[in-house]
């Protein structure tokens, strides 16, 4: 198909959809509108449990079961990624040249690097009261420790950061927190119901009853995720090579 | 009118569509640059933004921001270090006076805040802000002297 | 200021769509789609926005002092962007073998699958 | 019991997560049999669940029970269809892990466990898409299919094809999915509400239907449209299937693309049926058209084929347009006969597919002419291809064919002409390759006739490390148990009574329509029959005038392979999807 | 004020998403995405949604440039090594 045609055939896609979506807007209620009735139920709903994040409270109570589903699609994609990126055959890995990096750029991801793990674990931890959860911090946490290979080189970060290891880990995570939303189920209510702990009290860090867990788990499992998945481009970028060489 | 959410504004509205403006357009060295600077802008403004809907609680968006912003200048300078290396950026006038801009903001705001934890965790934002943002640009103009992949 | 969310979330959704149908470069091809996504994230959020509202984050707040806007959006955005950023590194996996079996990533020259 | 519907999802994922951690360290038979296992527990549980489902189950997941009729939670629909088509995804999981018995050549570095790992995530997706009640949890497992697939399809990165089928086939299902998204920010902008019945019930709430609705329904049938591979959003499905793994073309086909007119058929019965939702003579107009369109396209592109995978790919294009003729018309007796037709064809289909597998993995090739009468000492699969053949086409004692009567009848004149004509041509080509293949008939045609615009399907390696010298009895009996449950659900007493029953149980408030063989049925059964063994014969024995294919040439040059081409189709869809369901809502 | 500042950044990241879009070449897309995405934050921040917003920081930042610059890397890398890049 010429790109000509291609070029014309979006720009009728494009005109009836835009036309579509403008007249939709103008139904639209008014933005900023007062009329929000589920997200009132919800926010009642996490007060009445005590979780202070209203939005770890959705994530990981009222609909823990998306969050099973967005974790799984984490799960499959480093999988998926894992097998795709694999090293096939017909190449061979060569060793990464050692890379000098001028002092003070040295230096400072040195020092980042606990800070942000730091950073990523107060996230994690203080999931279900301030901003962030298991996801943000999973993912702060993970890309902290890529400052090895920013600030050193590919060898250093390697020798930190086993694969194998991450990737278990990645698979226990994801099994804990299927195992929570069975012990639920077992513990005679429903499957991924927060009716095993007690909710604590308000604003504290045990507060919410099963949240917590989940939350660690999800943070868990991103980390892992992030940093096998990154393992894997790193590979294909940096060492795995074309041919049969030594 | 909330004085701290107009001061937010302007920064968003200049500071950072500057950036947008220079990392669309320009020659390569001009657009690491501008990547650089558009978190020297919106960290500040962020912490603009905390004060101005009186939530401190935002301030932990800033506390990322400053930690993994000039991690994401490093990847572009760890990675581009070829194609940089021909013609280095050196931008040193602007990110001087972006960190100015945060200098200026973090002890307003902490001022704002009044003595307290939420105060050394201002500063402690502001230190990570600029230390960062110059370590950046000191990486973007020749961090990784050579440029073999690895 | 009414519809202007929601005519830049279509615009956004349209403008990467543009960018994805006529894509000279698979890996540009790929950015185009995570902008496409960017603009279900504004729709999203700008139906879940309320007036001189508050985030629904009782850490730093006390419960029922301020209006607070729609915590389900941002759940169903906080899901949107893990989504995201997998299919996004998946996409690029499958990039790079077809650069290394290809030997190019501009879709007009790949010409396997045809007829 | 009900509580026991989220486990559909749970136990594949529990499977899978044990498999990525042990899967290094056991050896791959191992790896196999746990990922059998499982499936098959999963298989088992599907079809407890659906057997006593008679008043469908309720599950609001994390037990957030209704207050006062309104819930925070997530709702699960366990009735017969979602049930059913969660049991079928099983039971072809449980058939691909089974078929690809230690199949490929290298596991990843030493990975033993990821590609059953993949299969039971892509199994666990298929459960969550069809038990879902809530619209953006189907949004979640419809993502978890996908990216489960994507990966599976371009599990062969060594092929080039491969990684580009698996590409085309992400970007444009992934657009579908933001569609989709875009779709239900809509709906929740309106209704305030998630579950498809709640959503339903704040469209009716709200009057009458207006751009907004439109809007919503053109974006959410787009992304499901993508999914179930109507025209003109077809065009990954035939690259995906010419490259992807046998296992995983049998499920794709089997029952990922089916899942997309499920999805078509719950939407609309949940969201849109109401006073405020797309009125019924507007979307039987566009499903209708859509349809029809989808089946003379593929029955066209499949007669063109000669690769075996494509042709097969493009008959089930060819059947999705079917299936979505049998939703649109909106009756019970055409939801039942889709019902039997989808889970025959799902038999018939991945046997074919199985067979298809095996002349890649014992010739090295897939191409018809290439294969011209090599296939003789093959006995087995050449029966097995050949009753494939006839299933698709209807032959009675088959399940498709007592679904195609039944939807038949629902249909009325004009479109049973178009279910006899298409089923007939499709089947056509199928046994025009089993004769050409398997008995040698005919001339050898020359190898010249392809016009270089096709794939021709010559000269792919294997999928086993080496060819097979002999075929592993797991990839013959495979093909024939999924053969003999394609003949079982057309025999069985009784099978189609509780199927019927169980479809208008949710489906049509309950109107109780019977499902059973008709004379005029089996009739129209022997006539596509027969009509698909004369154009066969013509075109084995007179290639020149049959099989030319640069006839067809326009609409091949469509098939570009170009994933643009594929993402502007997708926009073109969604816009003509608008003009056909617009004038209703204006007028009406 | 509140609402000047929601129109502020809706613009921005529709200028953000247009020049994502017309940077052709991946390295100067890849630059220009991780803009979109602090630019995509300040959006989230001013719409009163802090979690997306640090999740869209933490992502958007360093995750997805290292995924595009890297898989640039490998793709110029092969091309390079092969004669002039087409």
């Amino acid at each position: 198909m010429s790109r000509r045609f291609r070029l014309w055939l979006v720009a009728v896609g494009g005109a009836g959809l835009a036309a579509l979506f403008t007249a939709a807007a103008l139904d639209l209620p008014a933005f900023g509108g007062d009329h929000h009735p589920y997200g009132d139920r919800a926010v009642h709903a996490s007060l009445s449990r005590h979780t202070a994040n209203v939005i770890a409270s959705v994530n990981f109570d009222q609909r823990a079961f998306d969050t099973l589903g967005e974790m799984t699609i984490l799960f499959a994609a480093v999988i998926g990624c894992g097998a795709l990126l694999r090293q096939t055959r017909d190449e061979h890995r060569a060793t990464p040249e050692p890379q000098e990096v001028a002092r003070p750029v040295r230096r400072y991801a040195l020092l980042v690097l606990p800070v942000a793990l730091l950073t990523g674990l107060y996230v994690i931890a203080h999931g279900q009261l301030s901003p962030g959860g298991g996801f943000q911090g999973g993912v702060v946490a993970a890309t902290s420790l890529h400052l090895l290979y920013l600030g050193a080189d590919y060898r250093a970060l390697e020798r930190v950061r086993p694969v194998a290891l991450y990737e278990t880990g990645d698979a226990v995570a994801t099994s804990a927190y299927v195992v929570t939303g069975l012990a639920a189920l077992i513990g005679g209510s429903a499957f991924l119901a927060n009716t095993l702990l007690p909710y604590g009290t308000f604003n504290t860090l045990s507060s919410g009853g099963t949240v917590p867990l989940l939350n660690a788990a999800v943070g868990m499992e991103v980390a892992c995720a992030v940093v096998v998945l990154l393992a894997r481009f790193l590979d294909q970028a940096v060492e795995i090579e074309e041919g049969n060489g030594t | 009118m909330n004085g701290w959410i107009l001061a937010a504004a302007v920064i968003l509205a200049g500071g950072v569509g500057a950036t947008v403006w220079g990392v669309a357009t320009g020659p390569l060295r001009r657009r690491v640059v501008a990547q650089n600077l558009c978190t020297a802008f919106a960290c500040p403004a962020l912490l603009l933004l905390s004060q101005g809907y009186d939530r401190p609680s935002y301030v932990d968006l800033a506390l990322v921001l400053a930690l993994l912003g000039p991690v994401g200048t490093l990847v572009f300078a760890r990675l581009l270090a070829d194609e940089l290396a021909d013609d280095p950026p050196s931008a040193w006038g602007l990110t001087y006076a972006a960190a100015a801009v945060g200098a200026l903001v973090v002890p307003a705001v902490c001022v704002a805040a009044g003595p307290s934890r939420a105060m050394a965790k201002l500063l402690f934002v502001g230190v990570l802000l600029i230390g960062g943002n110059v370590v950046a640009s000191r990486a973007l103009s020749g961090g990784f002297p050579e440029a073999r992949h690895g | 200021m009414g519809v202007l969310p929601y005519l830049v979330a279509g615009w956004v959704f349209l403008t990467g769509c543009y960018g994805l149908a006529t894509s000279r470069n698979l890996i540009h091809a790929v950015g185009c789609l995570s902008v496409c996504q960017a603009g279900t994230y504004v729709l999203l959020l700008a139906v879940g926005y309320r007036h001189d509202a508050t985030a629904p984050v009782f850490s730093d707040l006390k419960p029922g002092s301020r209006p607070v806007v729609d915590p389900l959006v941002q759940a169903l955005t906080l899901t949107d962007v893990v989504v995201g950023a997998t299919v996004t590194a998946l996409l690029l996996a499958l990039v790079v073998q077809i650069s290394k079996r290809h030997g190019t990533v501009d879709p007009d020259e790949l010409s396997e699958l045809r007829g | 019991m009900d509580d026991l519907l989220p486990l559909l999802v749970a136990v594949p994922l529990l499977g899978a997560a044990l498999l990525v951690a042990g899967g290094r360290l056991v050896p791959r038979p191992v790896a196999e049999t746990v990922g059998c296992a499982v499936a098959a527990t999963t298989a088992a549980l599907a079809l407890v669940l659906l057997l006593n489902s008679s008043p469908p189950f309720l599950e609001w997941a994390g037990g957030w029970t209704p207050v006062n009729g309104r819930s925070v939670g997530i709702v699960l629909i366990g009735d017969g269809p979602g049930l059913g088509m969660a049991a079928l995804a099983s039971l072809l999981t449980l058939a691909a892990l089974a078929y690809s018995w230690h199949y490929f050549d290298e596991p990843p570095s030493g990975h033993a466990g990821s590609f059953p790992a993949l299969l039971l995530l892509f199994q666990g997706g298929m459960c969550g898409f069809a038990i879902a009640g809530d619209l953006f949890n189907a949004f979640v497992w419809f993502e978890l299919m996908g990216v489960a697939a994507y990966a599976l399809t371009g599990h062969r990165v060594e092929e080039a094809r491969a990684v580009q089928g698996a590409l085309t086939f992400a970007v444009v299902t992934s657009l579908g999915a933001y569609a989709l998204l875009m779709g239900i920010g809509l709906l929740y902008a309106r209704t305030g509400e998630l579950g498809m019945h709640a959503i339903g019930r704040g469209l009716d709430a709200h009057g009458r239907p207006d751009a907004l609705v439109l809007a919503a329904f053109v974006l959410v049938m787009t992304g499901l449209l993508v999914k179930a591979a109507a025209v003109p959003f077809h065009f990954w499905l035939p690259d995906a299937h010419a490259v992807a793994p046998t296992p995983v073309c049998m499920l794709l086909s089997g029952v990922m693309v089916e899942l997309g007119t499920f999805g078509v058929w719950r939407v609309y019965g949940t969201v849109f049926a109401g006073p405020g939702g797309v009125p019924a003579p507007e979307f039987e107009r566009t499903l209708v058209t859509l349809g029809a369109l989808a089946a003379v396209i593929g029955a066209v592109m499949c007669w063109y084929q000669r690769h075996i995978k494509r042709l097969l790919a493009y008959s089930t294009v060819a059947h999705t347009g079917l299936f979505l003729i049998g939703v649109g018309v909106l009756k019970p007796e055409a939801d039942d006969g889709i019902a039997l037709y989808l889970l025959g064809h799902a038999g018939v289909k991945a046997a074919l597919f199985a067979c298809a597998g095996i002349l890649l993995d014992r010739y090295g090739s897939v191409d018809e002419h290439a294969l011209h009468g090599r296939a003789r000492e093959l006995k087995g699969v050449a029966v097995l291809f050949t009753l494939g053949g006839l299933g698709l086409a209807g032959l009675p004692p088959f399940g498709t064919a007592l679904g195609k009567s039944v939807t038949e009848e629902a249909v009325g004149g004009p479109l049973t002409v178009l279910y006899v004509a298409a089923s007939a041509v499709t089947a056509a080509a199928v046994l025009r390759v089993a004769g050409r293949v398997f008995l040698g008939l005919g001339p050898k045609p020359a190898d010249g006739t392809g016009s270089g615009y096709e794939t021709t399907g010559s000269g792919e390696r294997p999928e086993t490390r080496h060819r097979l010298s002999r075929i592993p009895d797991t990839m013959t009996a495979v093909p024939a148990v999924l053969v003999a449950g394609s003949l079982a659900v057309g025999v069985v007493p009784g099978f189609a009574k509780v199927v019927a029953h169980s479809v208008n149980e949710t489906g049509s408030a309950g109107v109780a329509a019977s499902a059973h063989w008709t004379p005029a049925g089996v009739l129209l059964g022997l006539l596509s029959t027969l009509l698909a063994g004369v154009l066969a014969l013509l075109a084995v024995t007179r290639p020149k005038t049959f099989a030319a294919p640069d006839r067809a040439l326009w609409l091949r040059r469509l098939q570009s392979g170009h994933v643009g081409d594929y993402v502007a189709w997708v926009l073109v869809g969604a816009t003509v999807l608008g003009a056909l369901t617009l004038p209703g809502l204006l007028g009406g | 004020m509140a609402d000047a500042v929601i129109v502020v950044a809706l613009l921005l990241v529709a200028a953000s998403a247009t020049a994502a879009v017309a940077a052709r070449d991946p390295v100067r897309q890849a630059l220009v995405l991780s803009v979109l995405g602090v630019v995509l934050a300040i959006l989230f921040t001013v719409l009163q949604a802090p979690d997306v917003a640090l999740s869209q920081l933490a992502v958007g930042s360093a995750l997805t440039p290292l995924l595009l610059l890297l898989a640039v890397h490998k793709v110029r890398r092969r091309g390079r090594r092969e004669g002039p890049r087409r």
